[in-house]
Order: structure tokens, then C-alpha cells, then sequence
């Protein structure tokens, strides 16, 4: 316990020496970022040289939260998810010396945006199906296909991609993992709108795309394994510090009932108990999952939080809404708009109920999650697998 | 034995086949969609088809009156497929609602209905249940004053049929849309948009009189009709879904074959059974103006109107990213079975109701109405 | 239409006929019913000679409540339910004459119980894993293995029987069926002690037991496909007239909340509503099916009428032990015994949730029910099979 | 940062480790089967062993009185444990509600309780919520007039703590069990039979005046430590069904690996990991009697309640025909969830005592307590 303690000391004295040497006020604010990376205070669990001081990852809220007490800049990490939830623990686990060197502190600072070109119209769930074919050209890949629910692809300057490089292999062997560069001429962005009326999404149509070879992440042929180190960072992240009761949905709810007793009914107030205990019941199991992880047990049960997240979710914007009644009925706005960040409480009730659908389907439907449960916590038998052995090109699609 | 029939007549068939093949015809999803961005040309000339070429506003109207006089039977199978189609057609709010209010006043209103020359209204919010509060009017010299928010239907109507508090009772009176303001609400459901109503000494004329009970007995028949509507959106949304995972493969198998997916659409499956025998019910205890038509309609308010939201919900999360997108259809069921699970009381109220109505009351008889 | 009506006015001529001729009160019973069953008024449906008039099965209940209002005896059709529900249609459709001679009409009468032997510990969702061998020897089989969930084994004289008769094929294609006397004396019956304290049913060890070929029904190695039959029968008993609003386990608990004023809750209100709707809809969902069956559109939903109320059984008994509260955590008694039929209403609330357990389980499993139900009623796909190909004795036990 | 832990510590693991091996050695689940045929012959030398030989049943009380001085943390892990075999013996019932009523009374009753010499039962029936209405008995003299029904813990106790209403408020009086006539139930767990006790001027002494408060923290203790158990149900439940369908084939697979089960199994682990949490948090709070303590045992009764039940109902589904067996253990889960979920305040009971503590009342503060 000494030596644990130790650390977080000699680590809050890092931090205030830092702040004593870069006034967060007066100093620029990318000057500062950078900084503050070089300094291992941007990542701590990262290696010194790459944000980080090699220490555990438990350490990380306290310091943001003492920079953020001293009112320095952030790095906007709202906007740059992919970066920093996956692209940046993918090119840690993967990445050349070269490649660290050359993405990763733009990376954390902001100064480049990363999405994700992974999914495609046929390869949702099944993944490994992606069709999308990179073709060696000497020292560059040419890619040619179609991916599919890129957020911010409008925004970023790369993109981490996963491109079929061997059709002839069974699907999972023939994947490689690519940074590309979304700048490229090749490239087109087409908004792709939602059922909320908004376009949060884009499809990214890929043509003739060229990639340095020196922009590969891991070996030919090793794709998929690359691809599930990104997955699996995404489906961990479970955020910070600690949430308190009634945040997000349960509190806009519970705020509706506080507001509207003309419209209370028993059913009603059943339902909204029953969803406030599982709220409350979801938000210590996420304590409890932060306490594992800041003693170094972590596993796959951040799946198992990300079914309840979109669970309570949706059932609680469709109360909020048959509470609402005639108001519920009303929308905010159908005009179509390009956000950079899901908004749920700003914007209405409809909007919620509706942007909530996704939850249970992005970044992994909840069908999926529940096998990954099932098989990685609970030892249950996979799947049968009929495409396990068969050269990607000659699988029915 | 005096069961009612839960079936479909051959009539009822021949009804809905030509009802669905004109949608088939000439209702594109797409225009529908459209209506999210304010483009309603679909509405008018659909309606047209349907009220006076089909005939069908006057599905409800005596044959002595200039209707058909047919029954909440063939009402049900038109708002069946109106639900399955997400047809963007005030059948339910003008030929249903508007006109049982008015079925049997003598005006030549209904005469006018029957022939879908004229489109009705009633002036009252969507989510009013049959025995809800009323909004009422306040009528001086037959002039109109007053607002009615959220009202379905009056984007289509040339007629509103406010009902109007007076000293003998309620009244109902017609006021020529053209004769009042009427604000457009952005609605969860397009196709069914909602507006809010405002009258400043429009002229009405009164139509009926002591209207309290034809009120009631429209907002009644609104709710067993809309179920029907929901058991159609149901319908749709599990013939969708199943269609689109036996189609789509992932993991070399086709999506339908996963288990927990089957057991999942079979159980939708043994709720849209049962949502068709509700909604029949309550349709052919209308129809024979049975005396359990009340309790009929309670359980297939509240029966149906859960299950067309959770059959919606479950075509979107089945059909995974391609439900969310926006040329999508599914959303759109989605979007009319939320609206409808509060419209004419939601289930929730239709259960408080139908509790009074088989003596399960809530409070205690000895103790009183308390906790 | 007046086809129809022509029918049924001359069917009950015939019952007025026969009611005349033979007194109900001074016949002897089985003198009445086996006179019932040669005038074909014991199922309209079966063929004349066979105890019935080959008329439309629709007619019968009308038949039945007939018999009922003239205070007729019955052929107790609740102890005898194996034997009329399931061995009287599949030897209508697999006997031969012989077998139809000798075995219809003491089963109808009553005179002869009958019981199932198919369910084993190793073959339960999946019958066709039946191992029980059944050996020739001349123009007999010794039969020799275990039966279990085998109700009136200890009150039946025959019992329909699945055995393997040849291993070395795939499962599905070495099974024969039989009808064995229960009286041989290499039949043991134990019985087997039910969660609720009874033992409704029997474990059956067959050992060296003798049938003579001619009590085989259909051909050897056809046995799934006759078992098939019998199982479509069991699934399709949806029982005959109209059934009142509040039958059955809604009703206890209505009337339960209608006596307990002082244990009103605002979230079991909301419950008993909900399960009230819902078992409303079931019976006017089988009232539907019934309706249908009359006019000849039968087709798989029966299985999911058995699915529904094994849902609503469950649900409601257990709703009624919480209304009820200190009294629900009472039972009535432990003691071990043998009843012939099912006694929901009979025996107190702790029975009901525990016997209604079995109704998800027993005659095919909810989870088999959903299976069928995906598969036949709304055609997606079967399971992924392993073992349709490899002879019964290299599959994996 | 004043986060409660919610993770269990070293001591409380090596804790879990020493009555899970007992209970291992010690309890045959034949043997708990065996009560509902009237053999009880398990339980007094199991409870001596876990109350004298490993001491719990001081667990609560403080060393200065004679008790071991550890807090409801470590309570919850025995609780756990018991559940997870349900092991029949009062632990819960006499070394936490009853305990809890005395403790700090400064009695030597304390002091026999701790080393476990003396079993102790409150005399109220099981079902009692924490704010539920008491049984409050007569004392004539020191003798005690009254009928207690259903009561947990009487058949294994020496001593009923019994509830007296007397002048100035509620006092507990100890009763010797042997003064007072017990009438066994037939209990729908019968690994926790209750009985009805009947005082017909049976002598007690007055071990607590002004004692509402300790018979109320004596409850919601019991509550609290109830979830634990309960999670400790849910967790056999979810392991031995997924060990039971690893094992079993059927259509040459293993059971497990059909995806409907699959998903169910993992909604169960979720359940169960939530489950963890609530009555890790309430048994947190309690033992740091932290103000927010109240409202923690309410979610973890209301949520660890519904929980074992729904945990002990999918076990013996998904262990088709032989989870029906009276031979298997599972029906033993069953009867000992369905029992704990009416137990110190049904789930429901629970939830509308939390509406009130966290600001979301049903009835509206304008509109009064309509319904």
C-alpha cells in the first residue's frame, strides 16, 4: 500500500511542478498540450517518451482532474474519440518506433483528428467480412471500397483502416490495419443521416487511395488481431471519476416526474422506480468495475456495462416520453444537421428516444456483446462456424 | 353460441387485398419520408384514392346517409393497412373519430363526409383518452374561441368539430378550417402530423347537441380502431424483419438462423397473434355493439398499443445499423407506434380504466381510494 | 354454408337418436360408452367404424356438451389423456385394422389407460437421442433401457414406446415404435418426486421386456416420424368449447386481489392489470385458433398457445405468492403423493408456483416451442445440426 | 475521495474462503432436502460449528462485549455464503436482526449471543418491511399475552426478542422460547421453516426500553444483509447452470452453446455482477454508517429481491426436467428466493420507501395523494 501511495504522491508533485513551469493561463494552448506530453502527463500508463510515465492507469482521473482545477486547456477528447480511445492504444500495442514518433502526440493534442474505417455495408456485426481491397503497388497500397458509420470523417486528418489484402485466404488471415490519410484525393465524404433527423455518421466511398507501405500497422495478413486491439480498447472505455446518481438519462427523467405532477400515474411511477433502482444498480457496478480496474483486474465485463448503458437508455427516454404525453409527441427538429458530438440532453425528448436505438448497435450490437459475455466471462461454447476455413472469396455474401 | 367472430370474412379479405394493393400502388415509402422534411404531396391525392375513389370515407355511414354501412369490422381492416403501411391518410381521424361524432345528427355534414367531399376533425389533443378530460370551447353567438393543442388530423381536414361547453352540455360545433389558425407542430410522427389549433371568434355552426356520448363514443372507436392500426404496424415490422434476416448473412450464416434472434421474433410473433385477436375483438364487439365493447376496447388499447412500440423496436435493433439510417423504412414505424402508444389513452390509462370496468379497482372498497 | 349446417342439424338428430335409445342414467357405463363409440359419436372425425362419422372435428364439442347436458357418463378423459390425445391419432394414422380393432375402443371407453415411454434422461429436447434398444428376436423384441417424466406409468395397461432398433445408423433413422403392455413383468415403475413434493410422474425401467411385432406401429426404422405425429397431437390439444374470461390461474389471483383489500400495492396493481390483459388476449388468441381449427386452417400456432400460457401460469403464480405475502410463504403439504392429474386449482398458492415451473418444460420446452414456431411458422432457419449424418453409437454422449 | 470500497478485501476473501469450505465439508444438499420431509437433524451442529467454532456469530458485536467487533461487510460475505448453499441455519435471523435489537443494551444476553451460547429470534413475522407496521405484544407483570405469525428463526432459537408496546413506546422483552408455544409451518422454504408463536402469559424481562429505532436498524440490517444472501443465491444459480449446460448435449452440442441460452446466461451474469454491487454498496454503507445507508439498502433490497427469483426461475428452466426433480438442488434455490423476495418488505415495498427518500414521490405535493 506504501509504495502505491508513493507513486500517486510523486506523481501529484510532477503535476504541480508542471504547472508551476507552464502557466495554464498565459501559455499557448497547443504549446501547452504538447508540453504537457512530453512532460508523461497525457496518457500515465503510456511509456516515458509517449505521454506517458509507465505507471497505472488508475492514476490518470486524479491528474486530469488537478489540470482542469488549474483551468488549463484540454485536448478536446469529445472530439477526437477514435484517436484517443483507439487509435492511440492500437499504435501503442503495434506501431513502429517511426510511427509513434510521427502520430502520436498530434494525436493527443488535438492537432490531428482520427476516425475509423472499419465497418462496411456487409460487414457489421461480422466484421472480418470487410470487402474493401488494398492492392500492393511497390512501396504504396492502393485501396478501392465502401466503409460505413465513420464519425467525424469530415473532420479528420487520418484514419485508422482495415482493408482486405488476400481474398484467397479464409477471411480473418487476409486483413491488414492501415493509417490512411484522409486528406487523400481518393477519398469522399458522403453525410450519412439517421433516424434522429441528423447525419452524426458518414459513409466514406474509397477510390484509388493511396497508402505508404510505412503506414501499415502490424504485419500483412494481421489485421484482424490489430482490429480486435482497437475493438476491445473501445468496448473498455469506461470513463473517468466517479458518476454521480441520477447523471445522464435517469436524471432527465426523474427531473421530468419532479416537474410534471399533473401527469404522474401509478404505472408510470413503477416503471420510473423500477428504472431509477437498475440506474443506480448500473452506476455502482461501474464504480465497482473502476475500483477493479485501479487495482489491476480488469476483463471483458466492460461489455457487460455497455449492454446496461443502452438497456436503461432506451427504456428510459420511452417512459420519459409516455410521461411527457402530448408534449412527447412533439420534435425538436428534423432539419438535417452534422454534429460532431451526440447531444442528449440538449436536445429533446423525441431525440432522445430515438438517438437512444443506436446505443444498443454501434460500436457493437448488444446480440454481440451478449456472446462476448457468454463465451469470454461465462466459458460457454462459441458459435458453430461455417467460414472459418473457406478463402474469403468464395463465402456467399 | 353467441362468440363473436375473430376471423377475417372473405369480404374482409377482398377489402383488404384492394386496400393494400392501391398502397402497394401508390405509396412509396420514400414520400413518406419526405414528410420528415415537409413535402406532404403525397397526402392529398392518396387520401383522394382512398375516401372517394375507393370509397372508403363513408365505410361507417348508414347507406341511408350516403355511406357504405359497413362496420368497425371493415374500419378495422382499412386501419390495419393503413398501419402496415404507414399511410399518411386521415382515415381513422375523419372517417373514424370526426364522423362517429357526428353519425346520426341529421347534418348534411355526414352526407358531405360519406362522399370524402369533406375531411373532419376533431378538435381535441391526440392523446386524449375516452374518458379523458375534454378541452371545451367557449361559443358566443356561434362564434369560436380558444386553443386546441396537438390535435391529428386538421392538416387534412377542411372541417373541426370543437366541442363546445354549454349550459344544457356539450356541444359540437363545425368550424371551417379556413375560419381558424392553425400551427403545424414538428411531430415525433410525420406522417400523422399534429397542429395546434386557435380560434378567435371563428364562426361555427352546431352540429349536435347533448354531444357528450357521441364524443366519448368516438374517442372509444378512435381507440379500437387504432389498435388495429397498431396490430398492422406489428405486422409489418415482423414480416420486415424476418424477411431482411433471412436475406442477410454474417459469419457465412444467414442472420436468421442465429437463435437468440429466432426466439426473439418468435415471441413477436405470439404478440402480434394476440394483438390480431384483441383487435378483432374489440372491432366485432363494436360492430355488434356488444355489451362487453368497452372492456373489449380497454384490452386492445392496452394491449396493442405496447406491442406495435415493442415490435417497432425490435425491427430497428434486428435490423441493426441499416434500421437507424434515415431511407430506411423502419423508422418510420417506429416513430407512428411511439405516437400511437399515447394516442386515445395511453395503455397505462386504458388498464386504470378497464380496472374499474372488471371490478379489480386499485383502492380498497372498505379503506377507500388511499395508497 | 348450409352444407355445413345440413351437418350438423343430422349429427344431432343422431346424438337426439341415440340418447333415446340408449338411457343415460340406467345403461351401464361402459355398455353406453363402448354403444357411444359404434355409433361414431366417441370423435366425429375419425372414420366410421373407427368411432366416428368422418365429419369435420369442429362438431365434437358441440357433441360432447350434448352427452354432458343429458347427464351421461364420460370416458374420463383426464386420467386417460396419453391414450385419447396422443395414441389414439397416430394409430388412426399408423395402425394397421389389426391394431385399430384391438387397441380403439377400450382405449376411448377407458377401459384401457395408456401411458407414453419416450422421454429418457439422456434424450429429452432432443428425443431422437432415444437409446433404449429394442432387439428382435423372431417375431417378437426385447426391449431393455429407461424411460422417465412417464405419467400414469402405475395405472396404464399400454404405453406407446420409442426404442433404437438400429445404432449403427444416424439417430433420426434407427428408431421403431411400438405399443408395449405394461403389465410384463420386466416393466419397474418408480416414481419420481416432483419439486412440488408429488410425484406426478414415473421413471419407467424396461428390462428384457417382450412385444410382439404386431404391436409395432409403422414400419421398422420410421419410429421418428410416427413419434412425430404423436408429438404434433400433444402440441396441438387446445381443448374443446369456449373458455370463460378469468378461467384458470388469472382468476385465482383475481379473486385473490378482490379478497385481500388491506394488501393493495400500487406495483402489484400494475402487474396483476398487465398479467389480466395479457391472459385475456391468450384466451381470445385460442379462441381465435379454435375458431380457425373449425373451419379447417389448423397449422403450428398451437405451439404457441402452449407457450403462452406456461408464460402466464408462471407469472401469475408467482404475482399471487407476493400479493399475498406472509400467507404465500405457507404450503399446504410436502408429503409424497401419487396424484393422476394436475390440482392448480385444488392445492394452495405454493403448489401453483412451483407445478406451473413444469408447464415450460414438460410435452416440449419453451425453448424447443420457439424453435418451432421460428422455424415453421415464420421460416428461418434451423439450427446448425452436427449429428444428422453420424450412426447413433459415434455421437458424442 | 470518500467513494465506499465495493470490492471485497483480503480479510473478507480469506473469510469467504473459511465458511464456503465448511459449509463444502459440512452441508450435503440432501441434507437440506431433507427438511422438507420434517428431518432438521442438520442444523444444530452446523449452526454450533459457524457460530462457536468460527465465532460468526459475534460477528457484529463489538470485542468488548464478547464479539468479534467486525462490521456488515464482513456479515454480508457470511450471508453470501449461506445463500449460496442455502444453508439452513439462523445466522441472519439472530446473529444480525436479532443482535442488531440488543446490541449496545449492555445486557448479558449480548454477551451469550456473541459466543454464540445463546440463538435468538425478533419476534415479528418475516414479511415485516422495515417500516412496516409491528406485532406489538402485551406485557402484564413481565408476562407476555400475544400471537406472533410466520417468524423466521423461532425453531432454531433459545430466546424471542418479542416487541411490547408499552406507555412510553415500543420495548423488546426476551422471552425463553421453551415459555412460549411454537407451532412449526409448512413453509415454502423450508430450509428457513417459519413458525407462529403463541404468549399466553409467558415470562419475559425487558431487555430495551425506547426501542423503535433498534427493532427499525434491526430490520433494515436485515434487509441489507438479505440482498447479500440473496446475490449469494443468484450466484449458484448462474454457475451451476452454466456448469450443468457446459456439461449436458443435446442434438450432439452442448447445451450451452445454443445462443438463446447463451444470452439469457449472459443477461444473468449482468444481473448477478449488478446484483454484486448493491448489496456490496449497502453492506458498505451500513458498516460506515453512512448517511446515505437508508436509501442503499432500499435499492439493494429492492433490486437483489426480484434478482434471486429471476436468477432461481431461469436455473431450473434452462435445467429442463431434472431442475423439476426433488433430487436436484435447484428447487432448493427456488423455494429460498421466492421466500426472500416477501421477506423485510417486498421488492415493490421497498421501491415506494426509496421514492419517498429520494425525492420522487408519487403523489403530486400540489394535487395531495391522488391516485
Amino acid at each position: 500500500m506504501n509504495t502505491e501511495t508513493d507513486v500517486a504522491d510523486k506523481l501529484s508533485e510532477q503535476v504541480t511542478t508542471f504547472l508551476a513551469e507552464h502557466d495554464p493561463v498565459t501559455t499557448d494552448r497547443i504549446e501547452f498540450l504538447r508540453a504537457r506530453f512530453d512532460a508523461g502527463l497525457a496518457w500515465v500508463h503510456f511509456p516515458v517518451g509517449r505521454g506517458g510515465l509507465g505507471l497505472p492507469p488508475g492514476l490518470q482521473p486524479e491528474v486530469d482532474a488537478r489540470f482542469a482545477e488549474a483551468g488549463a486547456p484540454d485536448n478536446h477528447p469529445r472530439i477526437n474519440v477514435i484517436g484517443l480511445g483507439m487509435a492511440a492504444p492500437t499504435l501503442m500495442a503495434y506501431g513502429t518506433e517511426e510511427q509513434l514518433d510521427t502520430f502520436l502526440r498530434p494525436l493527443w493534442t488535438g492537432e490531428q483528428i482520427w476516425c475509423q474505417l472499419f465497418s462496411e455495408p456487409g460487414a457489421g456485426s461480422d466484421l472480418a467480412a470487410v470487402a474493401t481491397r488494398a492492392v500492393r503497388d511497390g512501396d504504396h497500397w492502393v485501396v478501392d471500397g465502401q466503409k460505413v458509420w465513420t464519425s467525424s470523417a469530415q473532420n479528420a486528418q487520418l484514419a485508422i483502416l482495415l482493408a482486405r489484402t488476400d481474398p484467397d485466404v479464409p477471411k480473418h488471415a487476409g486483413l491488414t490495419y492501415f493509417v490512411c490519410d484522409m486528406t487523400d484525393p481518393g477519398i469522399e465524404v458522403r453525410p450519412l443521416r439517421q433516424i434522429t433527423g441528423e447525419a452524426e455518421f458518414n459513409e466514406v466511398f474509397l477510390t484509388g487511395v493511396r497508402i505508404p507501405d510505412s503506414q501499415r500497422l502490424g504485419a500483412v495478413g494481421e489485421g484482424w488481431k490489430v482490429a480486435n486491439a482497437t475493438l476491445n480498447n473501445e468496448r473498455l472505455a469506461i470513463g473517468g471519476g466517479p458518476v454521480p446518481r441520477e447523471s445522464g438519462m435517469v436524471g432527465v427523467v426523474a427531473a421530468a416526474w419532479r416537474a410534471n405532477p399533473g401527469r404522474r400515474r401509478p404505472d408510470l411511477h413503477g416503471r420510473l422506480m423500477e428504472l431509477w433502482v437498475e440506474s443506480e444498480a448500473a452506476r455502482l457496478t461501474g464504480q465497482r468495475l473502476r475500483q477493479k480496474l485501479a487495482v489491476g483486474q480488469p476483463g471483458p465485463e466492460g461489455a457487460a456495462m455497455k449492454l446496461t448503458f443502452a438497456r436503461l437508455a432506451q427504456r428510459l427516454s420511452g417512459l420519459e416520453l409516455e410521461l411527457l404525453g402530448e408534449e412527447g409527441l412533439r420534435y425538436d427538429d428534423w432539419t438535417l444537421r452534422r454534429p460532431l458530438e451526440v447531444d442528449f440532453l440538449g436536445r429533446g425528448p423525441g431525440y432522445r428516444y430515438l438517438r437512444a436505438k443506436g446505443n444498443s448497435i454501434e460500436g457493437g450490437t448488444s446480440e454481440i456483446l451478449l456472446n462476448i459475455v457468454a463465451e469470454r466471462v461465462l466459458g460457454l461454447p462459441p458459435e458453430p462456424r461455417v467460414d472459418r476455413d473457406v478463402p474469403f472469396k468464395e463465402l456467399a455474401k | 353460441m353467441t362468440e363473436l367472430n375473430l376471423l377475417y370474412t372473405d369480404v374482409e379479405d377482398d377489402l383488404r387485398r384492394t386496400v393494400r394493393d392501391l398502397l402497394e400502388d401508390r405509396l412509396d415509402p420514400s414520400a413518406v419520408i419526405a414528410m420528415y422534411d415537409g413535402d406532404r404531396t403525397v397526402v392529398d391525392p392518396l387520401w383522394k384514392a382512398i375516401a372517394q375513389d375507393l370509397g372508403l370515407a363513408g365505410l361507417l355511414i348508414p347507406e341511408a346517409e350516403g355511406g357504405v354501412g359497413a362496420s368497425a369490422r371493415e374500419a378495422a381492416i382499412v386501419c390495419e393497412e393503413l398501419g402496415r403501411a404507414v399511410a399518411p391518410v386521415p382515415f381513422l381521424t375523419s372517417a373514424v373519430v370526426a364522423t362517429i361524432a357526428v353519425a346520426g345528427s341529421g347534418q348534411e355534414l355526414v352526407a358531405d363526409l360519406a362522399a370524402g367531399a369533406t375531411t373532419a376533425a376533431l378538435a381535441v389533443p391526440f392523446t386524449t383518452a375516452p374518458e379523458g378530460p375534454l378541452p371545451a370551447l367557449v361559443a358566443t353567438n356561434g362564434a369560436l374561441t380558444g386553443t386546441v393543442s396537438s390535435v391529428a388530423g386538421v392538416l387534412e381536414a377542411d372541417v373541426l368539430l370543437v366541442p363546445v361547453e354549454e349550459s344544457d352540455g356539450l356541444a359540437i360545433y363545425a368550424v371551417p378550417v379556413a375560419g381558424t389558425t392553425v400551427q403545424a407542430v414538428a411531430s415525433l410522427d410525420m406522417s400523422r402530423q399534429l397542429a395546434d389549433v386557435t380560434l378567435d371568434a371563428a364562426p361555427g355552426t352546431r352540429v349536435r347537441s347533448d354531444a357528450a356520448n357521441s364524443v366519448r363514443a368516438a374517442l372509444r372507436a378512435g381507440a379500437a380502431m387504432l389498435a388495429s392500426e397498431q396490430v398492422g404496424v406489428a405486422s409489418w415490422c415482423l414480416a420486415g424483419t424476418v424477411g431482411y434476416l433471412r436475406e442477410r448473412r454474417q459469419f457465412g450464416r444467414q442472420v436468421g438462423g442465429f437463435q437468440a434472434l429466432k426466439h426473439r421474433l418468435a415471441d413477436l410473433y405470439v404478440g402480434v397473434e394476440s394483438g390480431t385477436a384483441v383487435a378483432r375483438y374489440a372491432a366485432a364487439a363494436l360492430a355488434a355493439d356488444d355489451s362487453d365493447s368497452q372492456v373489449a376496447t380497454a384490452i386492445a388499447a392496452s394491449y396493442c398499443g405496447n406491442l406495435a412500440v415493442t415490435a417497432a423496436e425490435e425491427a430497428l435493433q434486428l435490423h441493426g445499423g441499416i434500421g437507424m439510417t434515415w431511407e430506411h423504412p423502419v423508422h418510420l414505424y417506429l416513430k407512428r407506434a411511439k405516437t400511437d402508444q399515447l394516442a386515445f389513452g395511453h395503455p397505462g390509462e386504458q388498464r386504470r380504466r378497464l380496472a374499474d370496468l372488471v371490478d379489480l379497482p386499485f383502492g380498497s372498497t372498505e379503506a377507500g381510494e388511499s395508497q
